[in-house]
């Protein structure tokens, strides 16, 4: 029987000492005509040679094409040792760390992840992780929303230049506490925040402004500026950041003079592969004042009773296990497998690795502008400094380049006129979002370049 | 020694990425870095050591018996690892367009259809990242329907106290407040409270069934009743599906919206914390109100069948997005691909033999003198030992005996929950453990007992096998250390 | 620097303990004529990505054909658990266990696995591998006419019906020794090893004969009778065993009255991928009384200091770092890693699961023979009992069909009037060896069916 | 607990195989098995969770310092494996038709062609299983080219006494008597002894070149001069060619034939006792007699360069062939991808890197009152430490250091070998560690040295942290048990 080990014997054995006479009885309790006979989409089993076959298929069917597509999920080189560690069965089939004697892999590792974010985002603390870089955000609004004394108004500024899923995802999860997402439009020139369309909210009650870096176009936002701004005005400031960019630029905690108080997002390029866009990781960290009131597990540092070295769950009660409908979140399982990835991730990478690769990413996709940008049909849309990400403007339909250049196998980009998850950008007609990581060399370039010259003839 | 004292400066793994990268000059300086991070600096050998080695401090279910009650920690098939993990999956862009994406959706249609099979409900929504989501976005469904219907003065949700925190955590998160519903000594729900506590401000009420006392709710077609009739909807917490699989289901009790923990019951792996997945499934009329994306059969003009996601325009009334993309499509692979494996007649098998461990264990708990919660009902797949008497007597807790336990090589079950029962431990073996393994652990425990009896002290001081003892935790949450830093340290 | 974590600081300090000021000085003693500038051959080297990308590449090339081709390599089902297991870092970057207190983990593993195959083969004692079933051919007969003593005349019959690559090499490895192999003819109609051709040499001194079941044409040997005939005749007997078929066959150690004296075979079938002929493993199982004499490193188990249970590398005597010129064999490192994924895939398929995969094994064969058979110009060689391999004969040379098919991603069989490793069998001109393992379901099988009819037309 | 321990007969992980098969009928019931042979019945769940845990059992380079001399643990490159394994190579069969094998063929081309770069050889043929292999591969090419110069009368080989045994093991095989050749105190062979062993009966000299003693032989060209002169060929045992990747070449040093351990130098893993390779390489006049197969390039006439295998036609005078295929294909592509990652500049780098580590240890352990074999020249990769003091004035052995080295964390390094020094530790650091783990391993000596001084029976009964203590290796090899059975245990 599958993964079921027991013998004929050992089941007559069992039910003797229980003392009946089937394993029916012990079903005894349930309404008999609650009792199903069988089930009817769920067909027969196949043994491991026959879901190989199906998988294997299923796999080839979708072909492996070469990505210029971005918008949140980006294909990066992972060291072969990531995965070959991270799914050893000691980190794979444990859980949640609640005996922690018997968990220190677990727990020295979490500690060390958090220990790196907080040096990659410059910000005093990090939890062990929320779901997604999306559902981070809404988590750094609720907390945000907890933590701002001086803020009573739960309205938030939220720039159309953020990931327009992370708006949703955010409104989804938060508007059934009274909070107010409210939009900040972006220049039509730069693809920036104007500094003008927030000082519009200078001096109102606002409890938060989230500010993306790079935005969801790619281009830089002036975070110093806006964090001074929001500062002053007793705004909390959410920074929304690429992990693997801060090895390159300014990392939150030190955006404008006093630092971002919430930095999150998520961590995916940090070793998870776009695997259809999970598992990921949402990443949190915040200042250290605003510790308790963060959400999600957290490890810490302690002894034990002979003073080595230890490392427990901490701060639980923030907890809904213990704070039940009080707690700081209802988070519980967490995301802690590619939190263990994203560790060996970083390890393996370092401080330099992370930059080469940043680097790496930007020059590619500087090359790709220029080759993209020097063909007939295609228009650079924001000519602003940026990272890894660019809005261009085809000649044609964006969805029908899109599928031509796809049946190619070469995903050229993002539809930012598309409706999903809802009509996103409608004056970005006929544009496109393109990518290019370490991965896009400049063969591959040449290869989208020439597809994309040819459909757009 | 933390990855931290094996780094060097200067000392790099440079295999792993480019090299010789210059600064770009078409970035601000403002908006540069100027120190890099503070990472570690090794070489791929030493982290890869540092991390195999690190590795070995855990208990997992691949090396220990870990009947960690609400847990399910069942086997997890190498298989559902090796077929996710294919380059085809773990390359597909999430937003790639349909033609490139067909394998993949296929997967995903199939899956939700054999959850609405298992379960007995009409829809199911892969999305949720784990079962807290699933319930919030159930929740947030059940206040979306009332919403739809213009009943907007349904401003509670009704919670055993047997309940999992993260019920009333996700009930305050939808905007309602909680009420408690207390629990009878036989382990069902307190109808009488029930009937006082339901009413027109009821929105719904959240059952886990079996419950977490480990007994199945009798009266569940009464409670349907109850809540129904009162304009509410009913809510199942599947933490607990495991017990019944493949031969009852929770559509049929009369549940509205129901979330599946797929690492539970569908045995993809825990990961040492997550992740995991909490599709949820509706009834009929909650289908209008599913979180997005979901996939749909579609016929496609020249190639016969296909599939397409559906999106808000497709379901305008839906309560929205929970994740960027889809959830954690690499679990729902491992579900998938565990159900193929499984089939109709191992999901039966489930039910009735994670059902059999347990009450195996607790006859023979039972026997040897240990005292069970609820100790003249069969046990779900789970059960509860109360430990209040060698509490008393010996002064040795269920902490203590939980401790003792790693000693013997056996992870500790859930301790200290539910909340209601003392001294508790909560012990859910799943199918996946043979007799032998179950008979070892019972002997643990009986050897634990005499230890007790002999020398309670020698328990306190517990475990002693381990690379540390117990931790002192109060000092880890009064002196936070949080994160290294090379100036601290 | 790759996989060199020495630091510019470190370097200096190290030299300075030395004494020396360049990490050149260390080669002082060398001629420096002798010192070379650099190498022409090797290019730069690349990274992660780099080598990805063309590895990647270089195995698309080949592409992944469905094999109907077998001729000592098969294509099985391999449990997923078993190679993750095996590639875990404890196992795979392990030495030979030199220090037994800290490889218990590959001494007990060992152990289990001499048990098995002393298990399947029904013999009584198992090495812990050997290079290949080619040259454990050659070790069994080196072992051969060591052990027995009533010969003197160092021949050995080997038929014709053995794998021919295996008596090749058994040659190359033991001409040196002064060591005769007889050929022996196998019956045209049959394909078997005619009792009549061997009793030619009853009452001759012979050392041993080598008798191969299931034989190189998949046709099953009488082996009952060869065995009682050897032994009457003071001939040891060498059986040369697909150990995945002995699950279902008679074992070696079952043979006739006495069983055989030496088993050996290759252990691929049992968990080694095909991967272009290795690494696979050969095993070699003997009588008791024999294993003095048997080549190869053996695991025993004993007792420690307080009687706890431990493993050994045990017999050592027998090896070359003990005995130098004097030793069995000259084999020291061995194939340990593909036995650690050998033992793990016969636990996990047991002996039912072993069964049941020879039974599909078989009954794919036979529905292959039935679909080939009924193509026109198709012809059975041999029409006898026989285990997943079969000789069919074409209308039409076997190298052009085997070229066109394998056009197709299909790889037709062994040709077996090929000059691989020497012309094998001028008498089975236009003849493919073809096989079918328990993989080739029926779809598989029509798709073959189909193609080679084509082909032939 | 052995894995028959766990086995119950009837139990079955039926997801691995088919199941409900009969029993065919087309075999005559005489050549059938009768009962079931006695392998272990485990569900999938046991058989991870043994081996796992066993895994736990071993020392490894991936969890500790391995410093064995002779075997240069390195690090294995974790990539290596992985592209090693993709589907495409794993799934080639061996005698795929050469258009379904040319990306194969590709690697394995270039692989003959770099380890020629490196070696100095003109030809390379990579089938050998193992360095013994090799071995025995390049001394039957010495006899088959003495055959063919019809100079038959050649029956000894010269090896130096402080060769491995596979040296002489290999010579015997090839059907030649051994001569030993004393070595001198300085490491160096004794060319006297050498002048008066050579002569016609010499078929060749097998010489390992920087030698097991961890030092260079400085006298190389003399003694090819002497061996040549006198119509012999030189052999290399390419054991120790880490310790000059890239720095000079067996050919340049007058060698004829070599064999490369490729999982010594090129870092394919050791795998707990293999599998390994011993690449064998040759100059011009050997080439004729080199073992099949070999990838040739060739023109083919449509598509462009291609790959072709050389046999039997093509080379008529060759050794043969020693294995079914090609020797063990998966480790050539996992040296193939580690020479490709570490390109020309990274191979100086092993050579350079190896020997610096190598003498820093040896300065310290010198420095901390260690006495070296051989104390005034710079070691190679490798050296020696002999403690033939504490065993003469402490009563501890090699053995007891090596065991006590266990209990530190560290791997012991390789223990009596070279034969002619007595109690020896011949340690080889290898490249890839770093400084910090240099000076852990040489602190452990100190700290073992002085609880030798203070104590010597607690190094007689180490070590004490290990799954077992010292073991008896003589009950085993007495009372022999070399098979678990049912009726046994
Ligand atoms: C009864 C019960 N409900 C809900 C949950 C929450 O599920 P998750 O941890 O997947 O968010 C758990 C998890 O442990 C549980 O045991
Ligand atoms: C010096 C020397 N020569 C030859 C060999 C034999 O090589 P292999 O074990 O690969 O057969 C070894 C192996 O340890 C060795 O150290």
């Amino acid at each position: 029987m599958p993964f079921v080990p027991h013998t004929e014997d050992e089941i007559k054995e069992m039910l003797s000492v229980i003392g009946i006479d089937s394993i029916d009885n012990l079903f005894d309790e349930i309404p008999s005509h609650l009792k199903i006979q069988g089930l009817e989409k769920v067909p027969a089993g196949l043994n491991e040679m026959g879901v190989n076959r199906l998988m294997q298929n299923r796999a080839a069917e979708d072909g492996q094409a070469i990505c210029f597509m971005g918008a949140g999920a980006y294909d990066h080189h992972i060291p072969a040792a990531v995965w070959q560690i991270t799914t050893r069965g000691e980190y794979y089939t444990a859980y949640t760390p609640y005996q922690a004697e018997a968990s220190q892999g677990t727990l020295q590792l979490t500690y060390e992840y958090q220990s790196m974010m907080a040096a990659l985002t410059a910000m005093d603390v990090s939890n062990a992780s929320l779901y997604d870089g999306a559902s981070a955000v809404a988590e750094a609004v609720l907390m945000a929303v907890r933590s701002n004394r001086k803020s009573k108004s739960r309205k938030i500024l939220v720039p159309r230049s953020l990931n327009p899923v992370y708006t949703t995802v955010t409104n989804t999860i938060v508007k059934h506490q009274n909070i107010e997402l409210i939009d900040v439009a972006f220049d039509g020139v730069t693809g920036k925040t104007p500094m003008s369309a927030l000082e519009g909210f200078t001096g109102e009650d606002i409890t938060a402004v989230v500010i993306s870096q790079p935005n969801f176009f790619g281009t830089l936002e002036d975070v110093g500026k806006i964090t001074n701004w929001a500062h002053e005005n007793n705004i909390f400031v959410i920074a929304v950041v690429n992990p693997l960019s801060l090895a390159l630029l300014k990392p939150p905690g030190q955006w404008g003079e006093t630092g971002a108080d919430i930095a999150v997002g998520d961590g995916q390029p940090l070793g998870a592969p776009m695997s259809s866009g999970g598992p990921y990781y949402g990443f949190m960290c915040c200042k250290k004042t605003l510790v308790r009131q963060m959400p999600g597990r957290i490890v810490g540092r302690t002894v034990d009773q002979q003073g080595r070295e230890g490392f427990v769950l901490t701060l639980q009660a923030r907890e809904q296990h213990i704070r039940r409908s009080k707690a700081t979140s209802n988070i519980c399982t967490n995301q802690g497998l590619v939190v263990t990835a994203s560790t060996i991730h970083m390890s393996l990478l370092g401080p330099e690795g992370l930059k080469q690769t940043a680097i790496s990413c930007h020059q590619n996709t500087q090359l790709m502008v220029e080759k993209l940008t020097a063909i007939d049909g295609v228009d650079l849309v924001f000519d602003q400094p940026r990272f890894h990400e660019v809005v261009l403007r085809l000649s044609k339909p964006a969805a029908d380049i899109i599928n031509t250049l796809a049946d190619q196998n070469i995903l050229a980009g993002y539809d930012l006129s598309n409706d999903y998850p809802a009509q996103d950008y409608p004056e970005l007609e006929n544009c496109i979002l393109v990518c290019a990581t370490e991965l896009r060399v400049a063969e591959d370039i040449e290869l989208f370049a020439a597809a994309l010259a040819e459909a757009l003839k | 020694m933390l990855i931290f004292e094996h780094s060097a400066k200067g000392r790099q793994t440079k295999i792993q990425a480019a090299t010789g990268n210059k600064m770009p000059t078409d970035i601000p300086v403002e908006l540069l870095r100027e120190e890099a991070p503070g990472l570690p600096e090794v070489s791929e050998m030493q982290a890869v050591r540092h991390y195999t080695s690190l590795s070995q401090k855990n208990f997992s279910i691949d090396t220990h018996f870990y009947p960690l009650g609400s847990c399910t920690m069942k086997h997890n098939p190498r298989v559902c690892n090796s077929l996710a993990m294919l380059p085809g999956f773990l390359s597909r862009h999430p937003l790639a367009p349909d033609q490139n994406s067909q394998g993949f959706m296929a997967c995903m249609y199939e899956l939700q259809e054999m959850l609405c099979d298992v379960t007995g409900m009409a829809g199911f929504s892969l999305t949720p990242m784990a079962g807290a989501q699933g319930e919030f976005a159930g929740v947030a469904m059940i206040r979306a329907y009332h919403d739809a219907n213009g009943d907007t003065e349904r401003k509670e949700i009704l919670v055993p106290d047997a309940a999992h925190g993260t019920n009333p955590a996700t009930a305050t998160m939808c905007g309602f407040t909680v009420k408690e519903i207390p629990t009878l000594p036989s382990g069902d729900v307190d109808v009488d409270a029930l009937k006082a506590a339901v009413g027109p401000q009821t929105a719904g009420l959240m059952l886990t069934n079996p419950s977490t006392l480990g007994v199945f709710e009798r009266q569940i077609e009464e409670i349907a009743k109850l809540v129904h009739d009162a304009g509410g909807l009913l809510y199942y917490d599947g933490a607990n599906l495991n017990a019944i699989l493949g031969k009852i289901r929770p559509g049929d009790m009369g549940f509205d919206v129901i979330h599946s923990n797929l690492h539970k019951t569908f045995s993809t792996p825990h990961g040492g914390g997550g992740p995991g997945s909490g599709a949820i499934g509706v009834a009929e009329r909650l289908k209008p109100f599913m979180p997005l994306p979901v996939v749909a059969k579609t016929e496609f003009e020249k190639e016969g069948d296909g599939y397409r996601w559906l999106t808000e325009k497709d379901c305008p009334q839906s309560i929205g997005r929970m994740s960027a993309f889809m959830g954690n499509a690499g679990v729902l692979l491992r579900a998938y691909i565990y159900m193929r494996l499984l089939g109709a007649e191992g999901m039966r098998r489930v039910g009735e033999f994670a059902t059999l461990n347990a009450n195996y264990m607790m006859a023979q708990l039972k026997a040897r003198g240990f005292e069970a919660a609820i100790p003249d009902r069969y046990a779900s797949h789970e059960f509860i030992i109360t430990l209040k008497k060698q509490a008393k007597e010996l002064n040795v807790s269920a902490m203590d005996f939980a401790k003792r336990l790693l000693d013997l090589g056996y992870h500790a079950p859930t301790t200290y929950f539910p909340l209601l029962i003392p001294e508790c431990l909560l012990i859910e073996p799943t199918e996946s453990e043979a007799k032998e393994m179950l008979d070892g652990f019972v002997e643990a425990l009986v050897q634990i007992q005499q230890e007790a009896e002999a020398d309670p002290d020698m328990l306190h001081n517990a475990p002693y096998t381990m690379p540390v003892n117990r931790l002192d935790e109060v000092r880890a949450a009064k002196q936070l250390d949080l994160a290294w830093s090379a100036e601290k340290d």
